[in-house]
């Protein structure tokens, strides 16, 4: 079956100030709000600008704020929305490239400053090896599930969106950033390695700024658990200042 | 008002009312902040009244019967409100931020917030009742 | 990031404040409002409440507890704005200033109204 | 004006990107352009599979060939966008069993190391499979990132001197005689109709290649066939699960991150662009995966996708039939001098594909360079945006 939804979406270009357009479309039931934006792209104005690859929460690229909230439209069914009409907004806190696009290079420097690479370390002990399935995830178990060998963390940008601090402060190192050091930090025992990890987020714009609103955590929608992290590392921080007060 | 206009760029912090995308975590926020700037604000007027102290009598007793007055109590019921809220939701973010209850965050800004309501109208009823 | 090696205590001691603050405003509200007859104290009655010097070492304890807390909370605040160093140099620096001063002026109403109040103490003594 | 040949590749998807990874380590100037996100075309929507040739050694060895070599090749140049956590041919039935030996001796004639595992070990490995199954084997199957995969290879092209234009799509090409000269483009950031002067055009844009040849009056044989397939919220198998027969709808159950993806039906479209299901197939598929594995009848239904794969129209078979391999195709020959099209083949043999069409390339352009993505691993997906 099918339905027609309206999409109200954000557009806006170089030279165009950002302003609503209203599109309909007729989608399935079962479809999710991705395949509606790309209806509209395909039947309606083949100049809008989205990013998309995958289509199941795993590369990162399609999230938008849909009514005000940050969203992967891959895994969003539009059945949650029941028809009404969909605002599409580019995610906050990000220069606009176009329309639905925003500019992610200073959000993957951050996340590169960490050398945080998405394969998790135990890829080479896991061949063999029975599995458990837990059923749902806590932040405990999320970062060690025997048998996902990547990071939950899809690079979507989502928390960044979603936090106040970032709002304000555009030089905050951002909650994805920061979660990415503490699986950095899970992973190592070197000293040296992880007295650099924790300096990077050290720092007036690093794991300081954030003043526990607990956004990156909600909006995530991958259970990366950042502002957990967050407050893990400031902990691990604080340890590190008072070692060092003391000479040590 | 269309916060993604390039122009606006330097008021980022507008979004932060947004109120679309306001949970319980960016009310906490913005409920301390709210707090924050109105105590700061408190303290500075605090000390000048406090001034008059220096003055002697004449200039105090005067001000004490106004603060006396139920209107003057009311506001005192907000600073009041002001102090539990703010003074409760810091409490879970010191705790927190030292690795304290960060699992059960929610239900503790939630509790601490009853704990507050709950003091608030005790308070209340004292500052009226004299 | 400037001061890396230092920016955590802001943090820290933002913390510790706080709780301290959470005892030392309890203990004020409670002995201004809840506890003097009328809910407020008259000049008389400020005089005798600080001839306590127990009351008196409370009272500037939280006047320097309360300052670093507000002064490193407006810091916080305008830092979240996105300013430049520069700016961010100018905000520390004035929180600063205005932290030194709001505790100096703090104590000299302290030392004047005690001041008066023992005077005032000489001199209605028979 | 320089000395070196620039190149544009049209479509950065996994054939556009390792093509322009291949001819920037090549020395050649090269310019991807995309009309929109990397892989946002058939690399980004397939099951993701890092295929061993399992799944073609008996019915299209010289794509099974490929793959295994490629296989091996990606998992030493980017190991940071795979899962290599392997594959498991299970047979359900009395017929798959029976096909066992000949999968057996396909794996052995593709040089696929393939190792039959008892089924109660198979069961201790991954208890959530069917537990009738009759027969397992091992292969070395595995998972990439799509998104990931296209980003390392166009980041690497990019330190080499390459540069990546998305937004930007390809509206005519521009001839001088019968020699393609360059291409017109429309940037989408900027609203703006621009030319840009090339040497060589290379048409790397898959299920999309017949539509983008056809721009320069030329054919290639290319069908664009769909194929559904269907997201589950959990993640149950630790390998890839596939059914040990010839490849058929809804028989691959790929892991991956915290989803399960099952593939995959067949179908042809007339139109590669937003593509509609058809529900009948969802639910055909998700039976035939419940088969496999009887708990993805538990799991959430995260998405549907499809897509249109590219497939190389060689015989009027049956869309499943059509050989998975790949081809390149000069169009001088057609009275398009100058531009080349490499379609067909999957994101596995990208690498294989690049090494063919930028071989011809070369040779059109006259440059003696040989191919040295073999052996050059990638850097981070991540300086793609540096």
């Amino acid at each position: 079956m099918s339905i027609t939804l309206t999409l109200r979406i954000l557009r806006s270009r170089r030279d165009v100030m950002p302003h609503y357009e209203t599109f309909e479309v007729s989608v399935s039931d079962a479809a999710n709000v991705l395949d509606a934006i790309e209806q509209v792209w395909a039947h309606r104005d083949r100049k809008l600008m989205f990013r998309h690859a995958c289509h199941h929460a795993s590369c990162g690229t399609c999230a938008v704020r849909i009514n005000g909230r940050e969203k992967l439209p891959c895994i969003v069914p539009v059945a949650d929305y029941s028809g009404k009409p969909l605002t599409i907004e580019p995610l906050r806190n990000f220069d606009i490239v176009g329309d639905l696009v925003v500019d992610m290079a200073k959000f993957f420097q951050n996340q590169q400053a960490s050398d945080f690479v998405i394969t998790r370390p135990t890829e080479n002990e896991l061949v063999g090896k029975p599995i458990a399935y837990t059923g749902g995830m806590d932040p405990e178990s999320a970062s060690t599930i025997p048998f996902n060998r990547f990071e939950n963390c899809v690079e979507c940008g989502i928390c960044l969106s979603a936090c106040p601090t970032m709002a304000g402060d555009h030089k905050f190192f951002g909650p994805a950033g920061l979660a990415a050091i503490k699986r950095q930090l899970d992973k190592t025992t070197d000293p040296v390695e992880r007295k650099r990890l924790l300096e990077l987020a050290d720092g007036e714009h690093g794991v300081w700024r954030c003043h526990s609103a607990w956004e990156c955590t909600e909006a995530c929608p991958q259970q990366v658990f950042p502002a957990e992290s967050i407050m893990a590392l400031r902990k691990e921080i604080t340890k590190k200042h008072f070692r060092e007060l003391f000479g040590k | 008002m269309n916060l993604y206009r390039p122009d606006l760029k330097r008021f980022r912090f507008l979004r932060w009312f947004d109120f679309r995308s306001w949970r319980l975590g960016m009310i906490a926020y913005i409920l301390n902040r709210v707090t924050a700037i109105g105590l700061v604000l408190y303290l500075y007027i605090h000390l000048a009244v406090l001034t008059m102290l220096a003055q002697g009598p004449s200039s105090w007793d005067p001000f004490i019967r106004i603060a006396r007055a139920p209107w003057f109590l009311a506001l005192d019921v907000l600073l009041l409100a002001g102090m539990l809220i703010h003074g409760l939701n810091g409490l879970r973010i010191a705790l927190t931020g030292f690795g304290i209850g960060v699992r059960g965050q929610k239900p503790l800004f939630v509790a601490l917030m009853i704990v507050a309501a709950v003091a608030l109208i005790a308070g209340a009823l004292k500052i009226f009742a004299g | 990031m400037q001061n890396r090696k230092r920016s955590g205590w802001g943090w820290f001691w933002q913390s510790v404040t706080g709780v301290a603050l959470i005892g030392l405003l309890g203990l004020h509200m409670v002995a201004h409002h809840f506890v003097a007859a009328g809910g407020l104290r008259d000049y008389q009655q400020v005089i005798e409440y600080l001839s306590n010097p127990l009351i008196v070492v409370t009272e500037i304890a939280f006047l320097i507890v309360v300052t670093i807390h507000a002064m490193l909370g407006v810091r916080a605040l305008l830092f979240d704005l996105g300013l430049t160093a520069r700016a961010e140099r100018m905000v520390t620096a004035l929180v600063i200033g205005v932290g030194a001063l709001t505790i100096l002026f703090g104590f000299w109403l302290t030392y004047t109204v005690t001041m008066q109040g023992s005077m005032l103490t000489a001199l209605l003594a028979p | 004006m320089s000395l070196i040949p620039h190149v544009i590749v049209i479509g950065a998807g996994s054939t556009g990107s390792a093509t322009a990874h291949d001819l920037a380590l090549r020395g050649l100037r090269v310019t991807v352009l995309e009309r929109g996100e990397i892989a946002s075309g058939t690399t980004g929507r397939n099951h993701c599979l890092l295929h061993s040739g399992g799944r073609y050694c008996v019915n299209d060895k010289e794509g099974a060939i490929e793959c295994i070599r490629e296989n091996l090749i990606l998992r030493r140049i980017m190991p940071h966008a795979l899962e290599l956590n392997d594959g498991l041919f299970v047979a359900v039935s009395d017929e798959d069993l029976a096909f066992k030996e000949t999968f057996l001796a396909g794996c052995a004639e593709c040089h696929i190391p393939a190792r039959e595992i008892p089924v109660r070990q198979a069961l201790e490995i991954e208890p959530f499979v069917n537990p009738d199954i009759r027969a397992a084997v091992q292969v070395p199957d595995g998972v990439f990132e799509p998104w990931r995969f296209c980003a390392s290879f166009l980041a690497t092209a990019i330190k080499n001197g390459a540069a990546v234009r998305n937004f930007t799509e390809v509206k005519d090409f521009i001839f001088q005689g019968h020699t393609v000269t360059g291409v017109t483009v429309l940037d989408h950031r900027t609203g703006e109709t621009e030319t840009l002067g090339a040497d060589m055009v290379v048409n790397a844009t898959g299920a999309w290649a017949g539509i983008i040849a056809a721009m320069a009056e030329v054919d290639v044989p290319v069908v664009p066939t769909a194929g559904v397939m269907v997201t589950i919220g959990e993640r149950f198998n630790n390998m890839v699960i596939n059914r040990m027969h010839l490849p058929h709808d809804g028989d691959i159950v790929v892991p991956i991150r915290n989803t399960s993806i099952i593939g995959t039906t067949s179908w042809r479209v007339t139109s590669p662009d937003a593509i509609e299901i058809p529900r009948e197939q969802i639910d055909s598929m998700r039976q035939a995966g419940e088969l496999l594995m009887p708990i993805l009848k538990a799991g959430r239904q995260r998405g549907i996708m499809a897509v249109a794969r590219p497939l190389i129209s060689k015989a009027n078979a049956d869309a499943r039939a059509f050989s998975r391999t790949f081809e390149a195709y000069n169009h001088r020959s057609q009275g398009a001098a100058g531009l080349v099209t490499i379609s067909g083949g999957k994101t596995t043999t990208a690498r294989g594909m690049a090494e063919k069409v930028s071989d011809i390339v070369c040779g059109e352009l006259g440059i003696d360079a040989p191919c040295k993505t073999r052996t050059t691993p990638l850097v981070s997906y991540r300086e793609f945006y540096n």
